[in-house]
């Protein structure tokens, strides 16, 4: 099941990105999706980990939020270097999430906002290091947190 | 003045890292480095043919109806698309060969290896062995 | 279309400055991740002088399996470059006087990008125009590597085969001349 | 306008460039040769626009991709001291 | 229409142009690793996104967008998994940041 | 490095990804830049990423390596065999007129076969010389 809905993402891919449609070309597409699927089968990489397909239905509305994040924390970081006014600090933070998948993507959302970014993971303990108490102060009201567990939707 | 600098600008840099890969083949004793030194030198090699190859205000060598300009020459291209891959091979060989050398020698300095050949000799000389009979064992 | 040339001339500047960082090093992760960066940019002057094909393999070869190879090679060498005793007086001398005879010959070459080049005249024109009504496929470059110059590309296919069955002997995990090899200098250090 | 950019583009390599020289330690260098190799791939995008054929853009896909490769590589050699370690 | 879409990349070039440069500037002044990585972080966030908008307002819709909403995707993919792997490392080899810490640390 | 999940997990899901796009530009090479010698690369160092983190063993157990030794040879197999096919039915080594019923499609079949014959061979060597490198200190033990 799960290796078919990686076939069709790839056959999507490989005809978002030939522009060539010809009879040899795409059955050569099909051909090359069929050894992919089968390469990653044999090396065990297909199953809730490799193909997050629950992220899907709430994907877009975290996006756009996380998008904002980022060019809210870009802003405050530019400010940062500019002034010179830096104080580091570390602290750790819980993560809520059920999953692996989920706590890596809470954990790569924190490194993709500039000012902070995860230094360590140990179970569903993380290590951040901020730039500046503002940015701890951001990831320390949890609504990252709650935000990615919402998109997870085991809970 | 400047655009005829300019124009052969390229060629002097070129021939500068040409020699830079020189000097670290000649110069250096390490063989990692004379490694380094060899694939800055090849660099610099298709470098110099790839600048031959280029026509001003030209495109890449790929046919399009809906643009009439200068194609650049595509000849140089080829011959130095298989000369990168073949590179990297005669690049591996010689990582091998300097890794089989650390495990014979344990060092990979030249002179280190030379001051143990040195003593090989030697020692072939006191104890009468002759260099010819040793390699026929 | 001085603007060409003005990103060229930087490029190729910024190339020197990384290999003359390069000569000042000693430690051999830097010596590779500098070559590595070098490789990279060399990528980006490849596809300023047109040669997409080439800034391709370039970008994948030269910077990424080149690198790696290093990278597992220097796992198993010494992680500093000794200095060495010699004076390196004579390699720097011959050097600096073959690379200034080179720059004066460069004054005969022709000027980058000219058309009227000799280089442009023989066979180029033949292949491009070739590769539309012969051949039929767009990509000049793959029409000449593959169709024209097919023995070439054999050729090359079988050098890299054979490059890498020679490591993999090389590496191989038997080695019969050691067995026979008594080393004598090891001996030696032993009893001294 | 696509000039521009990529004057932007070479002040940025020429400043990640020094960091490269000058760098402590090898993280530093690592971090900054992977931030060389993404501006490279907006100089690539961007020179791809300035001559007018944008379809070359997959060389830019090869080039992140090499860079992410090369940088786990690297990385790994100083987590385990070899490649073929399994940590 | 084409002048608005003109202008729409200008300004993505300008913020993006501006993003990188302090970026690099940051990694230049900023006093150590963990620090740096913020900047390197602004680079490929705030530089690429600005970048790649630009040049999708002048494609409009074709293959070429394709590609270049692959390759964002691929550098927003790809850059935290370094910076995070190349903190951890520094962070096991013993770096330890500047700066105050709060509460137990790993 | 494979008890990294962060690594791990990116690894997971860039891996067919990545061979897609590797044979992308290995059949894509007559109409755009790439080609046999670059997807070759592109293919291996999916696999070569693979074998970073979830160790060389893991990596043996994907992509064997008797299996890889034969492709190996295959490639060139490949390549000379095009080249004696268009021997057999009358024409010169390598000339690909003859392969298909006009020239050009001929010429189209003979330049794919032979980009797949590099392709293999290239990629093939990549991945047994990373192997060979990054095994050599299991194997001086021995």
């Amino acid at each position: 099941m799960k290796s078919l809905i990686l076939f069709f993402i790839l056959l999507c891919l490989w005809l978002l990105m030939s522009g060539y449609y010809s009879i040899l070309l795409i059955s050569l597409g099909i051909i090359s999706c069929a050894f992919c699927v089968l390469v990653a089968n044999r090396g065990k990489l297909i199953d809730d980990e490799g193909l997050p397909i629950f992220f899907i239905p709430r994907l877009l509305n975290y996006l756009i939020w996380l998008f904002k994040e980022i060019l809210k924390s870009n802003l405050s970081t530019a400010k940062v270097i500019i002034n010179g006014k830096v104080e580091p600090e570390t602290f750790t933070v819980k993560a809520s999430q059920v999953t692996e998948v989920a706590k890596v993507t809470y954990a790569n959302s924190i490194t993709l906002t500039p000012g902070t970014v995860t230094t360590k993971m140990h179970k569903d303990v993380f290590e951040v290091h901020a730039l500046n108490a503002d940015f701890g102060n951001d990831i320390r009201t949890n609504e990252m947190d709650r935000k990615v567990t919402w998109l997870e939707g085991k809970k | 003045m400047i655009s005829s600098t300019i124009g052969i600008w390229n060629y002097w840099i070129v021939f500068c890292l040409m020699m830079i890969g020189l000097f670290l083949v000649i110069g250096r004793k390490n063989f990692l480095k004379k490694i380094v030194g060899l694939t800055i030198f090849q660099t610099s090699v298709f470098l110099l043919y790839i600048t031959f190859g280029k026509i001003k205000g030209g495109t890449p060598p790929i046919l399009n109806e809906s643009i009439n300009s200068i194609y650049s020459n595509p000849l140089p291209h080829v011959l130095i698309l298989t000369a990168i891959v073949v590179g990297v091979a005669t690049t591996a060989l010689g990582l091998s060969l300097v890794l089989r050398i650390n495990s014979e020698y344990g060092s990979i300095e030249e002179d280190d290896i030379s001051a143990q050949d040195l003593v090989d000799y030697h020692d072939e000389i006191e104890t009468g062995k002759s260099i010819d009979l040793k390699f026929k064992q | 279309m001085i603007s060409e040339l003005l990103i060229n001339a930087f490029l190729v500047t910024i190339m020197l400055s990384i290999a003359i960082a390069l000569i000042k090093t000693r430690t051999v992760i830097f010596t590779v991740i500098l070559t590595s960066a070098y490789s990279l940019i060399a990528a980006l002057m490849f596809i300023t002088l047109d040669a997409v094909d080439v800034a391709f393999t370039e970008a994948s070869v030269g910077a990424g399996i080149s690198t790696i190879l290093f990278l597992a090679a220097m796992a198993y060498l010494p992680k500093k470059e000794e200095e060495s005793i010699n004076t390196q007086f004579v390699p720097a001398l011959s050097c600096i006087i073959l690379g200034g005879i080179l720059i004066w010959c460069s004054y005969d070459l022709p000027e980058i990008g000219q058309l009227t080049a000799p280089i442009h005249q023989h066979i180029a024109p033949e292949y491009i125009k070739g590769s539309k009504e012969d051949i039929g496929i767009p990509n000049v470059v793959t029409s000449v590597l593959a169709s024209y110059r097919g023995y070439d590309t054999f050729g090359e296919t079988i050098v890299v085969f054979t490059a890498g069955v020679a490591v993999l002997a090389l590496l191989e995990k038997k080695n019969p001349v050691k067995k026979n090899r008594s080393l004598p200098s090891k001996k030696l250090k032993k009893n001294a | 306008m696509f000039l521009a950019g990529l004057i932007a583009c070479a002040i940025t390599g020429i400043l990640i460039l020094i960091r490269i020289i000058l760098g402590k330690t090898t993280f530093d260098r690592v971090l900054a040769v992977n931030s060389l190799g993404t501006v490279i791939v907006i100089g690539i995008s961007l020179h791809g626009f300035y001559s007018n054929r944008p379809e070359f853009l997959d060389i830019a896909i090869v080039y992140a991709l090499i860079n992410f490769i090369g940088t786990v590589a690297v990385l790994k050699i100083f987590s385990t001291g070899s490649l073929g370690g399994d940590n | 229409m084409v002048l608005i879409f003109d202008i729409f990349t200008g300004i993505c070039f300008f913020i993006g142009s501006l993003s990188i440069i302090i970026g690099a500037c940051g990694l230049i002044k900023l006093p150590d690793v963990f620090s740096r990585i913020h900047a390197a972080g602004m680079i490929d966030t705030g530089g690429t996104a600005f970048f790649i908008l630009g040049m999708v307002f002048q494609t409009g819709w074709s293959l070429v967008t394709v590609k270049l909403i692959l390759i964002g995707v691929f550098i927003f993919f790809t850059s935290p998994v370094t910076s995070h792997v190349t903190a951890n490392l520094a962070r096991q080899k013993d770096i330890v940041p500047v700066g105050k810490k709060i509460g137990k640390i790993l | 490095m494979h008890n990294n999940p962060i690594l791990r997990i990116s690894t997971k899901i860039l891996f067919a990804p990545i061979i897609l796009f590797g044979l992308y530009v290995q059949f894509h090479g007559d109409f755009g830049p790439g080609g046999g010698f670059q997807a070759g690369v592109i293919v291996a160092s999916a696999f070569i990423l693979y074998s970073l983190v979830f160790g060389i063993e893991a990596g043996k157990k994907l992509f064997p390596s008797n299996i890889n030794l034969i492709l190996l040879a295959l490639g060139g197999i490949i390549y000379g065999g095009v080249g004696i096919v268009s021997m057999l039915l009358g024409d010169e080594f390598l000339a690909y007129n003859i392969l298909g019923s006009s020239p050009q499609s001929g010429q189209h079949i003979g330049i794919l076969l032979v980009e797949f014959g590099v392709g293999l061979t290239v990629s093939n060597v990549m991945i047994a010389l990373f192997n060979a490198f990054a095994d050599y200190d299991k194997t001086k033990e021995k």
